[in-house]
């Protein structure tokens, strides 16, 4: 089996700025800055609407870093992610909804229970490898779906269970604005956490495992350890994610984790860069914006062709496909990929030999 | 988008009030089959309105989605429908997703028609603004149960049922358990067969155990299928009985004439070729687009009839708040104050209440003979 | 006893389907190491295009067949052409990504020309099931019994002695070297999918006169995953035992266990079995190990 | 009969291998490419194999000739059935197939396909070593032992002109003179025309005719075997002569002053 | 001088072949130790046993007197034992400095989340041990190419960023498996000097394989010589030299030493 993912250039945070401070230079400061000061002032530019969705933009970015710094990092594939935000959101309804723990205490427990759980079913990567790890991963999907569906009396079955939108005091983050708050700071949070791992021992032991796992072992560096932590960490972020989208779109029911879902977080995660945590936003915010921006484009064609409509809605997947794939075909290191090149061929020019 | 559309309307007809009704359709989900036609029945019927000129002076849009039976995209559509659209009620579809929503559409105050029948939609508590349009899943069971304990012959009848392991398909299982212990009539098995099922033999084989000398089955078309298809095989003898989206015209075409013979299923509905008051208008609507009865189907009828049911809700509520925008609140008591709507036969005739939102209990049953389907019964009730 | 064995019959056949659509996994996994996860679209577009032209056009079903198996080639080839061989050189996650889009592509293709609409194939397969000492089979499920089984057999020679089996295998492993051989990798890659996108055809046009056909069909293809894992990513022989095994725990639990947990093991069991075996053998039943030493 | 004519190659459009490169081939003769690490002898024959764009990289300028025949925009399996086969640095033998199929991988572009067996015998003949192993998938095998199998998968492919990336890498002394003597006995029987890239520079201008010498991406020194085993710079820088005097463990200074090029 | 290595009739079978046959020799502390032999003699699966990628299917290897044979790899390498592969091991993607930072992974601690936090600790270790990392670079000369990704290095300098790897981890014993291969003899040279004062100035154990014959006499204080997985030499390069069997097995009649 070839190595699934060397290719030149594979990650992008590994090397070192002199004085490894993450913002070294100024410049890095005030792009930094700058950078929070938009996410922190968006809402007051756009609509109700665009506030939800950037939202969910948010939320899957949180979840995406935790998946990359899984398939990214160690190179393990997982399409099992849909049933980790599950585990993270039905263990927040769970607390909250049925023991009446609050949202802050819940928030956390999810992820770590959530961790736990993706710990155990990272333990195959002990001896399963690639591809048969990835379908491994799938299995753990839908045993874990099948679980919740018939654990009745904890997960109220097929039907799910409902949840409320978190409170601070008196002040409750029910209104588009107030949630966004909340997801945009732990995306700020996860961020700088996983920028940080990746640059030091622990990250570059990932990489190692995945580039080469005999030589990561003559470097002492326990891979079965290595690979379950890898599991547990990206499974923390995919199940705070979860339990914040439960709370966003306040239900969790099985039918909300399917693999289709895995499968765009996957999507993620490839179109924005492996190992990429700038990549992995990206990601996030392409595949959660497509399909809208696609059908407000098919909503203008449809105007004018009402009767095509049912086709209309078809063509939309049509179109996403064909976009996923021009995509890769142009690029397929990933968006990430792009603005490396971009800085690349400037720190170069005009010499560019 | 709606904006535009709501403009443009305005233009044409000057100083009108507009409602827009937000849509949630299944097109190329898994439940595409049955809700293609069902959502090309609500949006017939809209442009039927608008050739008639709306009513009471209102322009009435319908603006909706395909979300593909994903309740994630679901989500997502109702965002845009309520933020960007501004619609003030919406058609929606499945159960998942219905019962996904039914919180964010109370908060929203969001009148809501799904094409879910599914009990938990009933109590006013958990779903104030969800509405019914037909009997429940659990209320069609029961007349199932009702009509085979009032029509069985011989020895106490065994009932077994098959669904599937999703909201939609659990939703009428514990009632009809229940129903059946209250009345009397045995429930002996129940099976699961997935959605997407190519097969069935082992779950019927241990159906066939049992013996049921009925099953009741809560799937759409696909399914209900693959039950009835290795059923023949088998050479299982059970009446099968199907609730209304196991019932319909797919099922025929898929499996063919001789073995769909004497299959029983729930016409929540009308069917095109029943010669009804109500499908004058219909016949009209196809004519104007040249369309014929031959081109649509049972589903595209219930789709009708529910956009129809709403239509007459809003204009109640246009009557009490003749000025200004209609609000979804006015538009739920408007809902609240139908009473005894006659469908023309479409459908059981339906009236709502601020402490019942469910349409009505009656259903019917049909039959299918030659190919074709038969009314079995008419509209009748498990209570009566 | 006749209980067990038609399980046992019924397990047979339904996995001979399954095996059919896991080997078209193998032969893509074989020559670029991915997983064509369009697998699944590629299975309904073959069927479809026989139906037309037997609903149609009235053509009689072999050579409804024949056409649909040389349309599917060439949807191999122009697959390979335009999306496959534009990423050779990225690395098989963004290959695998390129399927997943394909298969949104596809599938969406499929919604417009054809619609959501269930069809069904005219009678091509007698229809009165065959009644053995009580088991029951439908013709068409032995059929996809006999296809499956001689696919096996051309795809075990083909692989063990055609230049081109190895050269698949060779390009699968060092590709720079297959080059550097004189191999041309665009012909092998041309070729598998022409293959792969061949049997997926076959499989569809079976499964769709057993279950009629709709776009939901391509689901399949997911369905079948844990049969290529449990035979082995790169064995054919695997795929097709596999599917087999699959199918018959499939129904054995199915018809043991149901009663058991309250229904629904069907579609779970076989992930459940395939994550104990790989726990024994990583590779799956019949798939070889990944050789790595310094 | 090949003819490269001050190429230019470029890894990833930015880092510039080859500067200028230019060499000739003549028909049935063995030469000789030497060069120190990253002089670029390895793109050279890759630039000529057409194998450098998997690596990333491309020619931006100059030409390739073979047999009067510009293949400078010809891909990789073309060039092999023209008649020119790159025995690859690194070996590059195919993990999962076993020894014979790597043999008969090596012989798949060839026209004349009768008594591949007989070749394939020829090879254990050569390598008796390889024979013990020939059902072993070739993963399995020793460094030294995949260096022969890569060597054998050249002589199997019976090229026009045969390119050799460092064949001596990793091989026992007493394996390296044999393999020169095959290789030149394969050049007289068979009339193939060599390229050898080769470090151990003593061996590889013992059996050569003519032989380049580059740094940095183009040719500095070339010249005929014997002049260039007599040329004083060789002999200091590439061929160490004096080495079996020198002891390593008195004059520590030896190290100070010398320094590689790169 | 005590040992720092004991190999004690260690036997390695695959399958049919015997890779390994009743090997026995001991390391002294210190020296500069060569394995020579034919291709496919052992050399390589002998490394292998020493740094716990082959379980031997019989016999002993003793680490500073403690017996190492079923320790896993990883912790062999805490022990100390850092190693250089034939077939080069490097992670192409990474610069050669995070390659070489790579190497000191068991002599720093932090983790998960104080790695992620990147407060205090974490940071002035990511710090402190860079330091030590520039020595190695230093030392090996490899100062222009710091922060190019390996992948894109002639042969020749990945094969030294190789050892650089190992030397990183501040080994007592360090292995290397042909570190000159793809060299021309200048470079040799150089890499000689390297292996001599790693031995010296650090003074670690080396472990060599290498088949220039010239460069292994020259450096090595003891020899042993594998053919067909068994031991048919051992000494001083003089005795070996002398060993009729060597020379027939490996350093034939008239080659010149
Ligand atoms: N894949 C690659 N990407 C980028 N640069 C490369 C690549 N391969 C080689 N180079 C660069 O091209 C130059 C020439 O490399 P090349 O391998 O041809 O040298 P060489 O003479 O073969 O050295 P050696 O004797 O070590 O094999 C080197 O500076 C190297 O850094
Ligand atoms: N994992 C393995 N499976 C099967 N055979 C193996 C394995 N590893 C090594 N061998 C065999 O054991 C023998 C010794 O291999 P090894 O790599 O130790 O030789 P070596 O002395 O390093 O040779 P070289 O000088 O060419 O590197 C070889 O014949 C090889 O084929
Ligand atoms: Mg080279
Ligand atoms: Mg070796």
């Amino acid at each position: 089996m070839r190595n699934l993912f060397v290719r030149e250039s594979g990650n992008y945070k590994t090397s070192y700025s002199d004085d490894m401070k993450l913002f070294g230079t100024t410049g890095a400061k005030v792009k930094a800055l700058l950078i929070v000061l938009i996410v922190l002032t968006l809402p007051l530019f756009v609509s109700n609407y665009w506030i939800g969705l950037f939202t969910l933009c948010a939320i899957a970015s949180v979840g995406a870093i935790g998946l990359n710094i899984l398939t990214g990092l160690t190179g393990q594939i997982s399409i099992g992610v849909g049933a980790f935000l599950g585990v993270g959101g039905y263990t927040s309804a769970i607390l909250t909804s049925t023991y009446g723990i609050s949202f802050w205490i819940a928030l956390p427990i999810a992820g770590i229970v959530t961790a736990l759980i993706g710990g155990l079913f990272g333990i195959p990567s002990l001896r399963l490898k690639g591809l048969y790890l990835a379908i491994a991963t799938l299995a753990a999907q839908v045993i874990i779906l099948f679980v919740i569906s018939r654990w009745d009396s904890l997960t109220g079955g097929t039907a799910g269970m409902v949840l409320n939108r978190p409170t601070i005091g008196e002040f409750s983050l029910s209104t588009n604005t107030g949630y966004y708050y909340l997801c945009a700071i732990i995306l700020l949070l996860t961020v700088l956490y996983a920028t940080n791992l990746i640059r030091t021992r622990t990250g570059r032991a990932f990489l190692a495992v995945r580039d080469r796992d005999i030589a990561a072992q003559i470097m002492g560096i326990n891979l079965f350890q290595y690979k379950v932590m890898a599991f547990a960490i990206s499974s923390f972020f995919v199940g705070i994610a979860g339990a914040l989208l439960a709370h966003y779109t306040m239900i969790v029911s099985p039918e909300l984790y399917n693999f289709h879902v895995s499968i765009e977080y996957l999507a993620m995660i490839l179109i924005g860069g492996l190992g990429s945590v700038f990549g992995s936003i990206l990601g996030a915010v392409f595949i959660t914006l497509l399909p809208v921006s696609l059908s407000s484009v098919i909503d203008m064609l449809a105007a004018f062709a009402p009767d095509l409509y049912q086709l209309l809605s078809a063509f939309k997947d049509f179109v996403f496909g064909a976009v996923i794939i021009i995509f890769l075909i142009f690029e397929p290191g990933g968006l990430a990929h792009i603005w490396l090149n971009i800085k690349k061929y400037f720190k170069l020019w005009p010499f560019s030999y | 988008s709606s904006d535009e559309k709501v403009a443009v309307s305005g233009d044409v007809t000057k100083g009108e009030r507009t409602v827009v009704i937000g849509g949630l359709y299944d097109i190329t989900g898994g439940t595409g089959d049955v809700g293609t036609p069902y959502a090309e029945g609500e949006q017939a019927y809209f442009k039927y309105l608008k050739s008639k000129g709306g009513v009471e002076g209102l322009t009435i849009e319908l603006t909706g989605k395909d979300y593909a039976y994903e309740i994630p995209q679901a989500q997502k559509i109702y965002q845009e429908l309520r933020d960007k659209e501004k619609v003030s009620a919406v058609l929606g579809w499945g159960t998942g997703d219905t019962e996904a929503l039914r919180q964010q559409v109370a908060s929203d105050k969001l009148p809501y028609f799904s094409a879910s029948y599914s009990e938990n939609l009933k109590s006013l508590e958990e779903s104030p603004y969800n509405f019914l349009a037909a009997a429940s899943y659990s209320d069609q069971g029961r007349s199932v149960l009702k009509w085979i304990k009032d029509n069985h012959k011989g020895s106490a009848p065994k009932v077994a049922l098959l669904y599937n392991d999703t909201a939609f398909g659990r939703s009428p299982i514990e009632d009809i358990k229940a129903y059946g212990a209250e009345i009397g009539v045995e429930i002996v098995d129940e099976q699961i067969v997935d959605v997407q099922a190519t097969e069935a033999q082992s779950q019927l084989l241990n159906m066939q155990k049992k013996n049921p000398d009925y099953a009741i089955i809560q799937e759409t078309w696909g399914a209900t299928a693959t039950i009835l298809r290795d059923a023949k095989t088998l050479g299982i003898e059970t009446q099968f009985i199907g609730l209304n989206w196991a019932s319909g015209e797919g099922v025929i075409d898929i499996v063919g004439n001789d073995i769909a013979e004497g299959y029983i299923g729930i016409l929540s509905h009308a069917m095109p070729s029943e010669d009804l008051p109500g499908m004058a208008e219909v016949k009209e609507y196809l004519e104007a687009e040249g369309k014929t009865l031959e081109d649509i189907n049972q589903k595209f009828i219930q789709g009708w009839t529910t956009a129809k049911i709403l239509v007459a809700g809003i204009q109640e509520a246009a009557k009490k708040h003749p000025e200004g925008e209609l609000t979804g609140e006015e538009i739920r008591s408007g809902i609240e104050s139908l009473k005894n709507l006659d469908l023309g036969g479409l459908g059981a005739p339906v009236s709502f209440s601020a402490d019942n939102h469910t349409g009505t209990e009656q259903t019917r049953l049909g039959v299918v003979k030659g190919g074709k389907w038969e009314p079995l019964t008419d509209y009748f009730s498990h209570k009566d | 006893m006749t209980f067990f064995l038609q399980m046992l019959v019924t397990g047979v056949v339904v996995g001979s389907i399954y095996g059919l659509v896991a080997l078209g996994f193998v032969l893509i996994y074989r020559a670029s190491g991915a997983l064509n996860l369009a697998n699944g679209e590629f299975v309904i577009i073959g069927p479809y295009i026989c139906l037309i032209l037997m609903t149609a056009y009235k053509i009689p079903f072999m050579y409804a067949l024949l056409i649909t198996l040389v349309f599917s080639a060439v949807l191999g080839l122009v697959v390979e052409r335009l999306v496959i061989r534009p990423i050779q050189n990225a690395p098989v996650v963004s290959v695998i990504m390129a399927t997943i889009g394909l298969s949104s592509l596809l599938g969406g293709a499929v919604h417009m020309i054809w619609g959501h609409k269930t069809r069904t194939f005219p009678p091509v397969f007698p229809q009165t099931p065959i009644n053995i000492a009580g088991v029951i089979i439908t013709p068409v499920y032995l059929w996809s019994f006999v296809v499956v089984v001689v696919l096996l057999v051309i795809f075990s020679l083909f692989f063990k002695f055609s230049k081109m089996g190895n050269a698949m295998r060779a390009v699968a492993d060092d590709r720079q070297a297959a080059l550097s051989m004189g191999m041309s990798v665009k012909y092998v890659y041309a070729a598998t999918w022409m293959i792969a996108a061949v049997v997926a055809a076959v499989g569809g046009v079976l499964l769709g006169n057993i279950n009629g056909l709709s776009p939901t069909m391509s689901a399949i293809g997911l369905t079948v995953l844990p049969v290529v894992i449990l035979g082995g990513l790169d064995s054919v022989l695997g795929a097709i035992i596999g599917g087999f095994i699959i199918g018959i725990v499939q129904n054995l639990a199915g018809g043991y266990l149901d009663p058991l947990v309250g229904g629904g093991l069907k579609d779970v069991v076989p992930f459940i079995i395939v994550l104990l075996i790989l726990m024994l053998k990583p590779h799956g039943l019949f798939g070889s190990r990944r050789i790595e030493r310094v | 009969m090949l003819h490269v004519n001050n190429i230019e190659a470029v890894y990833s459009k930015i880092i510039l291998a080859l500067k200028g490169m230019s060499l000739h081939v003549p028909e049935g003769k063995i030469v000789a490419l030497l060069g120190s690490n990253g002089a670029g002898k390895s793109t050279t024959l890759k630039s000529i194999s057409g194998l450098i764009t998997g690596d990333g990289g491309q020619i931006t300028d100059g030409t390739i000739e073979f047999q009067g025949k510009n293949i400078n925009n010809i891909t990789p399996d073309v060039i092999v059935k023209n008649g020119i086969f790159l025995c690859m640095e690194g070996r590059h033998v195919f993990r999962d197939l076993t020894v014979e199929e790597n043999l008969m991988a090596g012989a798949y572009s060839r026209k004349d396909r009768a008594n591949l067996k007989g070749d394939i015998e020829k090879i254990f003949a050569y390598f008796p070593k390889l024979k013990a192993l020939r059902s072993r998938k070739a993963g399995f095998l020793s460094g030294g032992e995949q260096q022969m199998l890569a060597i054998g998968r050249g002589i199997m492919a019976k090229p026009k002109l045969l390119l050799l990336d460092e064949p001596s890498l990793g091989i026992a002394p007493l394996l390296v003179k044999e393999i020169f003597q095959i290789i030149k006995q394969i050049n007289e029987e068979e009339g193939t025309s060599m390229l050898v890239v080769e470090q151990n520079a003593n061996v590889a201008l013992s059996i050569a005719d003519y032989g380049y010498i580059m740094e940095n991406g183009r040719v500095v020194m070339q010249g005929n075997a014997d002049y260039l085993l007599s040329n004083e710079e060789v002999r200091e820088h590439y061929l160490g002569i004096g080495k079996e005097e020198k002891n390593y463990k008195e004059n520590k200074v030896y190290r100070r002053k010398q320094r590689v090029v790169w | 001088m005590e040992p720092i290595l004991e190999i004690e009739a260690v036997s390695l079978q695959f399958g049919g072949v015997k890779a390994l046959d009743d090997v026995t020799y001991h390391i002294e502390k210190g020296e500069i130790f060569s394995l020579i032999g034919p291709n496919g003699a052992g050399k390589t699966s002998m490394l292998n046993c020493i740094s716990g990628l082959y379980q031997p299917t019989s016999g002993s290897i003793r680490y500073k007197g403690q017996e190492i044979v079923n320790k896993k790899p990883y912790h062999r390498t805490t022990l100390g034992i850092a190693r250089a592969f034939q077939n080069i091991a490097l992670f192409a993607h990474m610069s050669v400095l995070d390659n070489l930072k790579l190497g000191r992974h068991t002599l720093m601690n932090s983790g998960a989340i104080s790695g992620g936090m990147y407060v205090g600790k974490a940071a002035n270790e990511e710090i402190e041990h860079r330091k030590k990392v520039e020595e190695v670079i230093e030392f090996l000369e490899l100062q222009d190419i710091r922060h190019t990704p390996v992948g894109t290095l002639p042969y020749g300098l990945q094969k030294r960023v190789e050892v650089g790897r190992a030397l990183a981890l501040g080994p007592e014993l360090i292995l290397l498996d042909e570190p000159m291969a793809g060299m021309n003899n200048s470079e040799k040279d150089l890499m000689a000097r390297f292996i001599l004062d790693m031995h010296e100035v650090m003074d670690i154990t080396v472990v060599l394989i290498e088949h220039d014959l010239g460069i292994v006499m020259n450096l090595s204080d003891h020899i042993a010589v594998l053919d067909f997985g068994k031991r048919i030499g051992f000494g001083t390069p003089e005795e070996i030299q002398k060993n009729p069997d060597v020379i027939r097995a490996y350093i034939g009649e008239e080659t010149v030493i």
